[in-house]
Formats: C-alpha cells, sequence, structure tokens
C-alpha cells in the first residue's frame, strides 16, 4: 500500500489512501466490541433452540420448551380464572341481595357480570342493554316481568318461554287471526293504546273487556303475568297504529333461553346483578 | 485485505450489498406464503361487503390508523379490555392491513357491537359531545356527504385479482347489496344479502334511511370489526403456531 | 483552517456541479421547517383537539402521514440526495455522472415526488401504510427518479478517478439500492383504475403486516441510519480534520449491519397475529445489531476524539458529536425496546414515539444540521457562515427541545403501558382506555413545547443560511482557541 | 491549523505514554481486534483528590442508608421513607405518596436531571462525570481496594509482570471477592428501595427471597463487578452516551481541566538541583499527571474526549510545582477564555454567570416550581367519569331520560372517606347509585375506604324538558364531607334530538 502514515497523534498507520484529504487509521477494534457482539450472537444462538425459531417452507423449529405465545395466554388466562375461585365460594353462598350490600361483591359481580353479558346476552338484546326491535331494552325502567333482583333473576335462570318446565311464559291471543274481535274492533283499541290510553269510546270498552287483564285496567301492565306496560312509549316490537294492529293481528312473542345449565350457578347471580344494574337497580 | 476487491469494483460492491440485504427479507416472508399454519383455520371469515369496503377505505383515508391498532395482542389486559387476541385469519382479506403500531385510542379489532349505532355516529360527528376528555378529531362532515362508491364492483374485482375471493354473484350486486345494508328492507332482499355477507350489520347507521352516507359506510365497517370469528366454536389449541 | 480565504474554493479544480447541491441544500432547508412546523401542529392537536380546526384536510389522520413524509422524505431524503452528491464528486474526483441534466431531472422528479405526496395526504389520498402512503402512481414516479439517481451516483463511482471507494459511499450505495428494493417490494399493488388514485396492496393481513414492517424497519435502518452513516462519514473526519478511526471497523461494522438490520422488522409486530418464530428472529437478530450499530458510533466518536479541544470553539462539530451521542442512545434503546418484554409494555405508547425522536431530532437531523452549516459557506463560496454563535445558539435551544420531547414521551409512554395492564385489589383493570389518554394531556403539552424550541432553533438556521448566501458577516466574537505552546511565545 | 501533534516536541514519547485504547505498535500486518491496555493509577493526594473522596463516601452513604430511614404513616401503610412499591403501584418520599397516574413528576425530575447536567457542564465541564457518575463512583472504590490489597502502581506493575507465586494468587482473589462484596452491596441497596428494606433483608439472609429479587440482586451484581472491575475506563470511552454531550456542552467560558501548554512546553526534565527555568517550559515532564489518571491519558496532549475530569491531574501536578518553587495550577481547572487572557497577561475573569446558565437555571427553577405548586395544591381525591357507549341514553316509563355513568373515585389518603356527590348543569336532575342509592336524590354519600380506587355505576335522571340539545354538559362534584374539599369533573349529559 502506498503512502501509508502514521497519525502523529495516536500513532497508529493509516491506511495510505486519502479521498478529499480524509485519511483512515487501521485501528483494530476493541475487544470489549467483539465479545460483546460475539454475547449477542450466542444469547440469539441458544433462543433459537429454546423458542420457535427458523421457518422452513412448511414448518418451522418449534424450540425445546415447545413454547407458544398464544398457549402462554391461555395458561395465564386458566390462572386468573383459578385466582378467582375464593370469590367463587362466597357467591355460592350469597343471594343476589346479600350479593349486593356488599360493595366489594358488588363490584365483583358487575365486573364479571358485564363479561358474562357481552358475551352471551348482548348478542340480542345489544352492548349494555340498549335492545333492538323485537329483544327488550334492558337498560330503561320499563320490566316486562318484573325488575326486582329476584326477578330477574329468575327470568334469566328459566328463560321467557324457553321449554323448562320453569319457564315464564304467556301468549296473547290472535285477535285478528282467530277472529276473536272484529276489524273496527281491533282498529279502535289500537287508536285507544297509542293514544295514550285516553278517552271513553269504543277502545276503551274493548281494552277493559279484553286486554285488561293482563295489561291492568290502566295499561301500566302486570309484570307478574308479563303483561307489559302499555302506557310508556316504550315498544318492543314497534312504535305506531300499524305495529299494533300487527301485534293484534297476530302476536309475535319472544323466546329467551334458559341459563341455569348453560351458565353456572354464580354466573347467573352475576349476571342477573349486572342486568339489575343496567335498569338502574330497582 | 480481501476486501480491496469490493472497494475497487462498483459492481461487485452492488451484488454484494443485494445479496446480503436479500436474505434477512426472504427467510421471514417467503415463509408466510407457504407454510399452512400462518392463517389459523376457523369458520366465518369472510371479504367485506360493499358498504364495508367503504367504510374501510373512509377509515383508510382518513388515517385512522395513525392513532387506533386493530390487532389484540395475547395478554391479559387486552383480552379483558378489548377481547380475544386477533388472529390472522381475521385480516386475510385486508388490503393493506390495518394492524397500527400506536394506540393514542383504543385498539378497533373487535369494536363492532360493542357499541351502539347512536354512539359512533354521535362520536364522529363530535367526539367530546360523549367523551369529554377525548381527544380525536371531529369528523361530522361524513354525517353530509353522501358515499359515492359507484365503482364497487371495479373495486371488488380489483381486490379478486390480489387474492380477496369475491364471487360473480358478490361483483354482480354490488350496488344492490350497498342499497341494502344502508336501507334495509327498503334496499332490497335482505336474507339474500345476508346469505352473501353473513353476520354483515344491516340498517340506516346515522338514522336517515333516505340516503347513504360515508358516516354509514364507517359505522357499518367499524360495528362488524372482529365479529365473524365465533370463539365459542374453536378450539384454543388449533390457534397456537 | 484560514478564516480570510473563502471556504469553498477547489484546488483540484475539477468542476464539480456544486449548483445541484446546493439546491438539495435548500430544499432539504425548506421542507425541513416545513416538515417541523407540521410536527409541532399535530403535537399540539393531541394535546388541544380543537386545533383540528373541525375540516377534513386538518385532522390529525391526515396531517401526521404529511410531517412523518416530510421530515423523512422530503428534509431527510434532500439532504441525503444532496450530501451523496456532494460526497460522491469530492471522493472520486470526478463531476457526477451524466451531467447538470440527470442531476437537475433527479431533484425536480424529487419535488414533484414530494409535492404529489404530500397533497394526496391533506386530500385523503394514501395507501393506508406507514411511511409508505403515497399511492400507486406516487410511487411508480418515484421509482423512476430513484433509478436516475443510482444511475447518477453509481456511474459516478464508475468513473471515478480515485482507486478506492470511499466508505461514505458504501453506505450511500446500500442506503440507495436497499431503498429501492424495499420500496418497490412493500409498494406492490393493484389500482382500481388507472384514472384513480385508489389502489390495493398485493399483500394482505400478516404477509402484509410482515412486508411493511420489513419495508418500515429499514427505511429506518437504511435511509435514517445506513444512509446517514454515509453522511457522518464524510463531514465528521472533514469537519475534525481528523482521520477516520477504523478501517477495519467500517469494513465489519458495514457488513454486520447491513446484514443483520434487514432481519429486525418482525420486532414491530411482537405478540401480534404474526407467527413466534418470526418474531423471535426479529427479537434475536436485533439484539445482534446492537454492536454493528454501535461500530458507527465507535468510529464517529474515535474520529473526534482527536479533535476534542475544538469542541469549545466550533460549533457545527457540536451538532455533529451530539448526533453521534443520540444514535448511541438510540440503537441501545431500540435493541432494548425489541426484547419481547419490554415490547409488550412499550409498544402502542408513546415510549415508540419518543425512542423514533431521540433519533430522528437527535441523530438525523442535528447530522444533518452539522452537514448543513458545512455546506452553505462552501457552496455559496462565502469566508464562513454569517453567524457562529447563531450556530451555537441554535444547539442551545434545540438540546433543550429534544429534552423535553423525549422525556415526557418516555415517562407517558411507560405510565400508559402501566395504566393499561393496571389491576386493582379485586383483580380487574384498574383503568378505563379514556383515564390513560386523560392522563396523556400534560405530557403532550411538554412534548409540544420541546417541537416548538426544535422549530426556533431551526429558524434561526434557516436566517443564518439567508444572510450568509446573501454573503453577510454578523459582527461578533470570534471563537478563539486557548494558546498552544507554538503560539504563546 | 496547528492542533497538539505539531506543538508535542517528542511525540514518540508521548505515543507512548497516551492512548489506552490504541493497539501496540504493530506495523504491517496488525491485529483485527486489541485488548484493553491495563491502567495502573498512581494514589495521589490534594485537595481534588479529597473532594473525590468525600463525594465517595457521601454518596456512598446516602445511597445504602437512605432505604433505612423510617416515616410513620399510619396502620397499614409501609413506613419505610423512600419506597417504591411497583407492585401496588404507589411511590412513597417522605410525606409524598405518588400514585400512578402522576407520575408526571418524574418527568419533572428527569427535565431537571438533564438540564442540570447541561448546566452543570456549561459551568465547570464533567464535573457529573469525574465526582458523581455511579460508574466514577465504583471505579473509584474499586481502585481503592486494589491498591489496599496490591499495593500502588509500581508494586501492581511488579505483582502483574511477576509469576504466579501464592502470594500473589491470594492477593488477586482477595481482591476479586471484595470487589464482588461491594457489588453485592450496592445491587442489594437497590432492592432496599423496591422492598420493605428490613423485610427483605430478612429474606435474603434466611433463603426466602423471590425469584424476581435474586434475579437482580445476580445481575446488578454482576454488571457492578464487570462494569467497575473490567470494562472500567472503556465505559466511558465507547458505551456512555453523555460524554459525547457534555463535550457539546463545554462553551469558553467552561471550566475545565486545563494544561497550560502556553507556560509548560517546551517541557524538559530539569537539570540536577537545577532551579532554572529560563528558556524553557515549566513543564518537569515528571509523567506524574499521567500515572494518575483513571482513564490512562495525557492531558498535555489537550482537552480530550477520555477526560473524565476528575482533576487528580491537578493535585498531581500542584504538588511537583511545589517541589520546584514554581507556580501551581500548571494543570487547572480554567476556562478557554481565562486561558487565553492568561497567556497574553491579560485579566482573567470567572463568568459563572451568562446568558446560558441563566436560561438553564430559570428552566430548573421554573420546573422545580410548577412541581412544588401542584404537590401543593394537589388534591388527595380524583374522580373518573365514563359516560355509558350504549345505550347512549335511555327513554324511561314516565317519559323522562336516563344516562349512565361509570364514576371511580380515587380516595388517596390514608383514612377512610365520605364524599357526598352532586351534579350540576341539568336542571332538576337526580341521581341513583347501584347498591347506594335506589330512588334518586340530588345528593349521595359515597363512603370510601382509605387508599382505594372504587368504581361506582351512577345513573342521572332528568326531565326531558330541561334538556337543551342532544347533547348537555354537566358537571359531577365531589365534596369531602371531614375536609370540604370539592373536585369537580366535566362530563355530558345525552337526549334525543330535539
Amino acid at each position: 500500500m502506498a503512502n501509508v502514515e502514521k497519525d502523529a497523534l495516536t500513532g497508529t498507520e493509516t491506511t495510505g489512501h486519502s479521498w478529499d484529504g480524509i485519511q483512515e487509521l487501521n485501528t483494530p477494534l476493541p475487544k470489549w466490541w467483539l465479545y460483546t457482539f460475539y454475547a449477542c450472537i450466542i444469547w440469539a444462538v441458544g433462543y433459537w433452540v429454546v423458542y420457535p425459531a427458523w421457518p422452513s417452507l412448511s414448518d418451522y423449529t418449534k424450540g425445546v420448551i415447545g413454547y407458544s405465545s398464544r398457549a402462554e395466554h391461555a395458561k395465564e388466562m386458566e390462572a386468573v380464572k383459578a385466582s378467582r375461585s375464593e370469590w367463587l365460594g362466597k357467591f355460592e353462598e350469597a343471594n343476589v341481595s346479600d350479593i349486593v350490600k356488599d360493595s366489594q361483591l358488588l363490584n365483583y359481580a358487575m365486573a364479571g357480570g358485564r363479561a358474562l353479558f357481552n358475551e352471551n346476552c348482548a348478542p340480542c338484546h345489544g352492548a349494555g342493554g340498549q335492545g333492538a326491535p323485537g329483544f327488550p331494552v334492558l337498560a330503561d325502567d320499563d320490566w316486562l316481568w318484573g325488575g326486582t333482583l329476584e326477578s330477574i333473576e329468575q327470568s334469566v335462570r328459566f328463560g321467557i318461554r324457553s321449554g323448562h318446565e320453569e319457564e315464564r311464559v304467556n301468549e296473547m291471543p290472535k285477535y285478528g287471526v282467530d277472529g276473536l274481535i272484529t276489524k273496527e274492533e281491533m282498529a279502535a283499541v289500537a287508536d285507544y293504546v297509542i293514544g295514550g290510553l285516553q278517552g271513553d269510546g269504543a277502545g276503551k270498552t274493548v281494552f277493559a273487556e279484553q286486554c285488561a287483564a293482563c295489561h291492568g285496567e290502566d295499561g301500566h301492565g302486570l309484570p307478574e303475568m308479563g303483561g307489559p306496560n302499555l302506557s310508556d312509549g316504550i315498544w318492543l316490537f314497534g312504535a305506531g297504529k300499524d305495529a299494533v294492529l300487527a301485534q293484534l293481528n297476530s302476536p309475535k312473542h319472544g323466546v329467551m333461553p334458559a341459563w341455569q345449565g348453560r351458565l353456572d350457578d354464580v354466573s347467573i347471580k352475576q349476571v342477573s346483578i349486572y342486568v339489575h344494574s343496567l335498569g338502574g337497580g330497582q | 485485505m480481501k476486501h480491496e476487491i469490493f472497494e475497487k469494483n462498483v459492481i461487485l460492491l452492488a451484488i454484494g450489498i443485494l445479496l446480503t440485504i436479500s436474505i434477512g427479507g426472504l427467510v421471514q416472508i417467503v415463509p408466510l406464503y407457504t407454510m399452512e399454519q400462518t392463517i389459523e383455520k376457523v369458520d366465518g371469515i369472510r371479504p367485506y361487503s360493499p358498504l364495508e369496503l367503504a367504510g374501510r377505505n373512509i377509515y383508510i383515508r382518513e388515517g385512522c390508523y395513525n392513532c387506533h391498532s386493530q390487532m389484540v395482542r395475547p395478554f391479559r389486559d387486552e383480552a379483558e379490555r378489548y377481547g380475544h387476541y386477533s388472529l390472522a385469519a381475521e385480516s386475510m382479506y385486508d388490503h393493506p392491513f390495518q394492524w397500527g403500531s400506536k394506540r393514542t385510542g383504543p385498539d378497533l379489532a373487535r369494536v363492532g357491537g360493542k357499541y351502539s349505532n347512536d354512539w359512533h355516529v354521535a362520536h364522529l360527528i363530535d367526539p367530546r359531545s360523549v367523551v369529554p376528555e377525548s381527544i380525536m378529531p371531529p369528523y361530522a362532515f361524513l354525517a353530509k356527504r353522501e358515499l359515492s362508491f359507484d365503482d364497487a364492483a371495479d373495486h371488488m374485482k380489483t381486490l379478486r385479482i390480489v387474492g380477496v375471493p369475491y364471487s360473480d354473484e358478490q361483483i354482480a350486486t354490488a350496488k344492490e347489496d350497498l342499497r341494502i345494508q344502508g336501507m334495509g328492507e327498503a334496499g332490497g332482499d335482505v336474507e339474500a344479502f345476508l346469505a352473501r355477507y353473513p353476520k354483515a350489520k344491516i340498517g340506516s347507521f346515522d338514522g336517515d334511511a333516505k340516503k347513504t352516507t360515508e358516516m354509514d359506510a364507517l359505522v357499518a365497517y367499524l360495528q362488524m370489526l372482529g365479529t365473524l370469528v365465533d370463539f365459542t366454536n374453536v378450539d384454543p389449541e388449533t390457534l397456537y403456531r | 483552517m484560514n478564516q480570510a480565504t473563502a471556504l469553498g474554493t477547489n484546488p483540484g479544480a475539477v468542476a464539480y456541479n456544486e449548483e445541484i447541491v446546493k439546491k438539495f441544500v435548500v430544499a432539504a432547508t425548506f421542507w425541513g421547517v416545513i416538515g417541523f412546523i407540521a410536527g409541532v401542529f399535530i403535537a399540539f392537536q393531541l394535546a388541544y383537539p380543537v386545533l383540528n380546526l373541525g375540516l377534513e384536510w386538518t385532522t390529525f389522520g391526515r396531517l401526521r402521514p404529511v410531517h412523518t413524509s416530510a421530515v423523512i422524505f422530503a428534509f431527510g431524503g434532500n439532504i441525503m440526495l444532496g450530501t451523496s452528491f456532494y460526497v460522491v464528486q469530492r471522493t472520486c474526483r470526478v463531476p457526477l455522472f451524466g451531467g447538470p441534466m440527470l442531476a437537475n431531472i433527479v431533484f425536480w422528479g424529487y419535488q414533484l415526488v414530494i409535492v404529489l405526496a404530500a397533497l394526496g395526504y391533506v386530500l385523503g389520498i394514501t395507501q393506508g401504510k406507514e411511511y409508505a402512503e403515497p399511492e400507486w402512481y406516487v410511487d411508480i414516479i418515484l421509482t423512476i427518479v430513484w433509478v436516475l439517481y443510482l444511475v447518477a451516483f453509481a456511474g459516478t463511482l464508475i468513473i471515478r478517478k480515485e482507486s478506492h471507494i470511499y466508505v461514505a459511499n458504501w453506505f450511500y450505495l446500500a442506503f440507495i439500492l436497499t431503498v429501492a428494493v424495499l420500496h418497490i417490494g412493500n409498494g406492490l399493488a393493484v389500482p382500481v383504475s388507472l384514472t384513480g388514485a385508489k389502489s390495493y396492496t398485493v399483500a394482505s393481513g400478516v404477509q402484509d403486516a410482515m412486508t411493511q414492517w420489513w419495508y418500515g424497519h429499514n427505511a429506518v435502518g437504511f435511509f435514517l441510519t445506513a444512509g446517514f452513516l454515509g453522511l457522518m462519514y464524510y463531514f465528521v473526519p472533514k469537519q475534525a480534520e481528523r482521520p477516520v478511526y477504523s478501517y477495519r471497523l467500517s469494513i465489519v461494522h458495514f457488513w454486520t449491519l447491513i446484514f443483520l438490520y434487514i432481519w429486525a422488522g418482525p420486532h414491530h409486530l411482537h405478540y401480534t397475529a404474526l407467527p413466534d418464530w418470526a418474531q423471535t428472529l426479529g427479537m434475536t437478530f436485533s439484539i445482534m445489531l446492537w454492536m454493528p450499530s454501535w461500530g458507527g458510533m465507535i468510529n464517529g466518536i474515535m474520529t473526534l476524539s482527536g479533535a476534542w479541544d475544538k469542541l469549545r470553539t466550533d460549533p457545527v462539530l457540536r451538532f455533529l458529536v451530539a448526533a453521534i451521542a443520540f444514535y448511541g442512545m438510540s440503537t441501545f434503546e431500540g435493541p432494548a425496546m425489541s426484547i419481547k418484554a419490554v415490547n409488550s409494555l412499550s409498544h402502542y405508547t408513546d415510549w415508540t414515539v419518543g425512542h423514533v425522536h431521540s433519533g430522528a431530532l437527535g441523530w438525523v437531523a442535528f447530522v444533518s444540521f452539522g452537514a448543513l452549516y458545512f455546506l452553505v459557506p462552501r457552496l455559496w463560496n462565502r469566508q464562513r457562515l454569517y453567524s457562529l454563535r447563531m450556530v451555537t445558539w441554535h444547539f442551545w435551544i434545540a438540546t433543550l427541545g429534544i429534552v423535553l420531547y423525549i422525556t415526557s414521551m418516555w415517562i407517558s409512554g411507560i405510565m400508559q403501558g402501566l395504566m393499561w395492564r393496571a389491576y386493582d385489589s379485586l383483580g380487574f383493570l384498574q383503568y378505563s382506555f379514556i383515564e390513560s389518554v386523560e392522563a396523556m394531556h400534560p405530557y403532550y403539552v411538554i412534548r409540544g413545547s420541546g417541537g416548538v424550541l426544535f422549530l426556533i432553533g431551526a429558524l434561526i438556521m434557516v436566517y443564518n443560511f439567508i444572510k450568509t448566501i446573501k454573503g453577510e458577516i454578523r459582527s461578533e466574537p470570534a471563537y478563539e482557541q486557548a494558546p498552544h505552546a507554538a503560539s504563546a511565545s | 491549523m496547528s492542533t497538539a501533534q505539531t506543538s508535542s516536541p517528542e511525540p514518540e514519547e508521548n505515543v507512548k505514554s497516551v492512548s489506552p485504547t490504541m493497539a501496540a505498535e504493530v506495523s504491517g500486518d496488525q491485529p483485527m481486534y486489541a485488548g484493553r491496555p491495563e491502567i495502573y493509577p498512581r494514589s495521589v493526594s490534594g485537595s481534588f483528590r479529597t473532594l473525590k473522596w468525600t463525594s465517595l463516601w457521601v454518596l456512598l452513604g446516602i445511597y445504602h442508608v437512605l432505604p433505612w430511614l423510617r416515616w410513620d404513616r399510619g396502620e397499614g401503610f409501609p413506613n419505610q421513607a423512600i419506597l417504591l412499591d411497583i407492585g401496588a403501584g404507589r411511590g412513597y418520599i417522605f410525606g409524598i405518596e405518588i400514585w400512578p397516574q402522576e407520575v408526571y413528576y418524574l418527568t419533572g425530575i428527569l427535565i431537571i436531571a438533564a438540564v442540570g447536567l447541561f448546566f452543570a457542564t456549561s459551568l465547570f465541564g464533567r464535573v457529573w462525570c469525574g465526582f458523581a457518575c455511579p460508574q466514577t463512583v465504583w471505579t473509584d472504590l474499586y481502585f481503592w481496594v486494589e491498591k489496599v490489597i496490591e499495593g500502588d502502581r509500581n508494586q501492581r506493575l511488579k505483582l502483574d509482570r511477576g509469576k504466579m507465586t501464592l502470594m500473589k494468587a491470594v492477593k488477586k482473589v482477595t481482591k476479586h471477592v471484595v470487589w464482588l462484596l461491594i457489588a453485592f452491596l450496592m445491587s442489594f441497596a437497590w432492592v432496599w428501595y423496591f422492598n420493605d428494606a428490613p423485610t427483605v433483608t430478612r429474606e435474603i439472609l434466611t433463603g426466602q427471597a423471590g425469584g424476581w429479587v435474586l434475579t437482580f440482586i445476580g445481575m446488578l451484581t454482576f454488571m457492578t463487578y464487570l462494569l467497575a472491575g473490567w470494562a472500567r475506563e472503556q465505559v466511558c470511552f465507547y458505551m456512555c452516551p453523555w460524554p459525547r454531550f457534555q463535550g457539546a456542552m463545554f462553551d469558553e467560558d467552561s471550566l475545565l481541566v486545563t494544561y497550560e501548554e502556553w507556560r509548560g512546553e517546551p517541557r524538559a526534565k530539569p537539570a540536577k538541583g537545577g532551579t532554572n527555568f529560563e528558556g524553557r517550559g515549566h513543564c518537569v515532564d515528571c509523567s506524574a499527571c499521567v500515572q494518575v489518571c483513571p482513564t490512562g491519558i495525557d492531558i498535555r496532549d489537550g482537552s480530550q474526549m477520555e477526560c473524565i475530569g476528575c482533576a487528580l491531574c491537578v493535585d498531581a501536578c500542584n504538588a511537583v510545582m511545589d517541589r520546584f518553587n514554581l507556580p501551581r495550577g500548571l494543570i487547572t481547572y480554567d476556562s478557554n477564555n481565562n486561558q487565553l487572557a492568561r497567556s497574553k497577561n491579560s485579566e482573567t475573569k470567572l463568568r459563572l454567570i451568562r446568558p446560558r446558565t441563566i436560561g438553564y437555571m430559570a428552566i430548573m427553577l421554573l420546573v422545580l416550581l410548577v412541581m412544588v405548586v401542584s404537590l401543593a395544591t394537589r388534591t388527595r381525591m380524583e374522580i373518573n367519569v365514563l359516560h355509558d357507549r350504549s345505550p347512549l341514553y335511555v327513554n324511561l316509563s314516565d317519559g323522562s331520560i336516563r344516562n349512565g355513568y361509570t364514576f371511580k373515585i380515587l380516595n388517596m389518603e390514608n383514612v377512610k372517606k365520605d364524599y357526598v356527590l352532586s351534579v350540576e348543569g341539568v336542571e332538576g336532575a337526580t341521581m341513583t347509585v347501584i347498591g347506594i342509592e335506589k330512588n334518586g336524590a340530588k345528593e349521595v354519600a359515597l363512603p370510601v375506604e382509605p387508599d382505594q380506587v372504587v368504581p361506582f355505576q351512577v345513573y342521572v335522571r332528568a326531565e326531558r324538558s330541561a334538556l337543551a340539545g342532544s347533547s348537555n354538559d354537566m358537571t359531577f362534584i365531589l365534596k369531602d364531607t371531614h375536609t370540604g374539599v370539592v373536585v369537580t369533573h366535566e362530563s355530558v349529559f345525552r337526549g334525543p334530538e330535539h
């Protein structure tokens, strides 16, 4: 190499080249740099042995401990479940109205109930119990079968028209299809109902004869038998005269499964408490 | 020093560089195409309906990915906050992917069905009218602008070229499907539409049934995110890889 | 250095094309300021969302790519193109290959790409892939411009008059070639129609994610690291007037750096739906990358070590030293953050943003400022910069800005990550997401203020340049070194 | 431009004594890699050495003793004055308790630390590196151990060059054991800050400590031993970013360890018994400054990155100057400007107050002020309110509107609190709280246990007529009935479009 010079300051040789006045020294690399680099490589190789690492076109090396981030996660979630078992005992012993009196248990039930609700109930009742046409809103104060904790727990446990032996069930007659009342009577009672149950016409008479038994004299509903409140402007199968007429003609009936058997006892309590809270906690 | 040959020959240096930098990318990318288990075998994944696709394009246009991820990681806190971890299968028809890299706002991979349509619309129009602490920009203009997606079929054909299995039927009914999903029964045969796009959310999302706006499209997209796979029917061990 | 003569003199009398470098210098300065302003603006949008202005063109979502593209590709890109043209000519002792015509096409083509891309973002035309937002038609123009750039650069190397290719040019060449490969690989897309802007990427889902971060990480690796190392290898020894520390180290760290860097992409996808094996590779290669990255730092800093006494009197050298320090810090922090356990906390948070900016503000911008301060008086043939004192003030103010930026983002990121995974005593999530957003407010204000300081520094630089180019000299106390023996008696 | 190399009359000799980083001079085929040349610093005494000892013992003392201070916080709360309880997410600093969302104080501390470093450097150069950095402190301590066991510079040189004997082996083993013990103590103390110190000490000594504690101790012991025992000055040369930042932070008025080259050169060994310093420099070329340097450099080569500013060479040189009856300060703490002035015999000026230092001061004071004010005025109760998203609002059967809120109260005090919640902004609004208030009231009493975060499900109900539009601003007001302190939280009440 030509023009190898010695740098006066460091005593190291240059490579002998110069580019636009820039020269290069030929200093050996520091050892620690090399060793640290080696250490990183050795660590990496070790890591490859232990963990999934190198792919082929169809598979990859699995690593000696058979690690999978998703399997780890599943294990962690199992552990979380197990850690909650002490709470489960408390839930098994207490009934729902005792649970809500204990603020810790209540918070626990709310958190657990929310998760259960989102998983199991939200598909029909909507997130937060916002409801959908044909699926009751659970976030308001209008309860078809009663809004107390116990009523809700029973609805959840045994379902509505679920076929369970303790199901909640009722049936509205097919006034139109079966010709139980005339077209005119139907129109009159529909007007009466959407008119806010006011006035004294034919509609009121029909209502008193045909409807009051289930919906109550004043139309405020009879939750014991699942007769909906017709006076509150909250409509399960749609508002307006057409919807009311359709229901009179050939009523739709919602079905909710019995959750006993699908969810364990503790889960049913939790979800009932959560649903109860959605409605404001009657 | 043997290194001189590189220092004296540009072509050799260039070839050396190209070879050196090629290895990593090839080893990491190619097997993702050839290895079968890369994309989990789960039921329910389908291509986007035309309205969802339009919504997704708006999502991309507005740069939502700058602040929202769509990738739930397999951690306890994320499972409890967002839901089941995301699968590769769930974004297999995403051209491009929108996993994101920053959570200035929350993850959206499973936002579908979590909140009401009303909330989404109010929130997009003015985020602080529902969440006072929010720092999200307002997107009121989406509600005012009618969706222009007349070339939905062209978009779907393009996607078919890059591998999304849209059927001829789906492409032929693109315009109709757009209408049905944005208007419900008034737009056409809902059942046939649902057969083409199972689990799609139908209805006027912004509450105005007369026209389909960009807001409708975006909310339709948001409301289906992460809802296609029913995890109660999936054996978790089949997802390990 | 003799201050009395102009700095641009060219003793070799080779007719270097310096007009083109001037253009790039002006463009880089201009876009830099635009990019910094955009950054400050969107930073404050996060603190005060009313700044989104209720207009569709000014939302954070549309302006953020304007900021990132402006600083990376417009500011950084013009710096890279400009300095590479300057360096390659001088270290090959020949004028630029292809003549002024080719160089001008590259320059104007590149500016066109920037303008088209930025306009697109504001109007909502984006491919939706970070740092690769431009749609297909811009991608195509960029590809053509880039190939022409390669021709001009490699052509100059081929016709060189020096026997060996200087190390700076290895890095520049690796930068040009790799960026081309990455750009094409990640940009593959099918347009919906030839008359419309919209296209769909060829890859989807997990493959697209991998491709994107193969690109995204190596945009950092080859654009902002390898490319700027090339810059460093010229301007540091030049300004310090010292030989490069170690030629051997150059070789070892060059090849190991470019080989290992390309593997690190999957660390952006830890714990995602990317298969575990790919994540392992991403993490392990990131760790192995640590020493090769530091090789560049050692070569830079040890080159400067012989000129340490100049630091008190050479403000340009300050920028270069601080840049290398920030480079060392970021390339340590990076591997640390690539460790899966750390990443599970840091990912998706502001920590990443802070990390990127310690590299971007501290390394890329500072080394660029150093190069610009070196180039301007030389290109315009001035005796010196208008004011060296103002360079110093630029430095003091900018470093304070970085301190505010990094500390706030660091803490906010860690806090965000901790809040997301915090559990209460019953074992339920302690914080809702929005609480973490609310908690970010003070940090966003501090970060924005840091950005303002950084911007003020850059504006001082612009003023200094305008005055320098006008040929003015500020009357100020000169920087004088303490006497050495020779001058003592 | 003249640099150091032209000024050294005998560069070869210089080279030998300088540059521990450089490999031995090998012409032709040099090795690819070179190890670290061992440095054998000689012990020295003087004012800077005293300062360095003081700083070392004070800092080590504070570090090891601080976690043992106690502070009474009442029943059920840690009584350690300084404790970072990661598991519980609490930080305790004497009377101050920090919750996770208050970590922004840490930002303030970091900013002050960074600006403080800039500030100190602009005044006195690398004082941090020379006197306070943990790397310096422990390395210095290790040097001292080395000296006590193996003797001073010359004895150590001899020992290392000599053959392995029993004595040598004993010395070496002893040294490393002591080093490891110091490292162990260092890591032990680290753990005290994150656990109750007496408890964790007992646990470790009785073998009951958890895996994390042991892992930390093991790692930190190893790192301290490696860095202070083996890597030493290489950490400062190659790895640490602060030397570079500090290098960039010097200005002409910063006081640095400086060799007065204009006075010292040309250097020469004095003639026997010579006191005549006519026609030559004051440097007697005794190389004392080189021998005492912990990083093995020659300060006479000028300011260098490798210099950590510990000023031991000042002490060494002053002793020599005294012996020759020459003025002290051939190597001195001085600024560039003063050196210029001194060399021209003009007036020197210590410029500690200058725009830059004032600026740094101002920033530090400002940040400090903000921190103090916010600490002094912070309330130890906080509320977080999350408005329900589905449904946004509910129509009730009597036509009124109800909104749901997830309401969280943070009681950051160590006593049980009774709060009263009310709302403002929506006419006639009443609240129900699940599990607490069933019927709707304008004020609801909410009890919260000490140091707890408690969530409540709150429903607010209002008449349709009270609403101005679909979104109504509403404020929650929480009052501490004991102290009267009030905190408010802005929220919204949603209703249908009118």
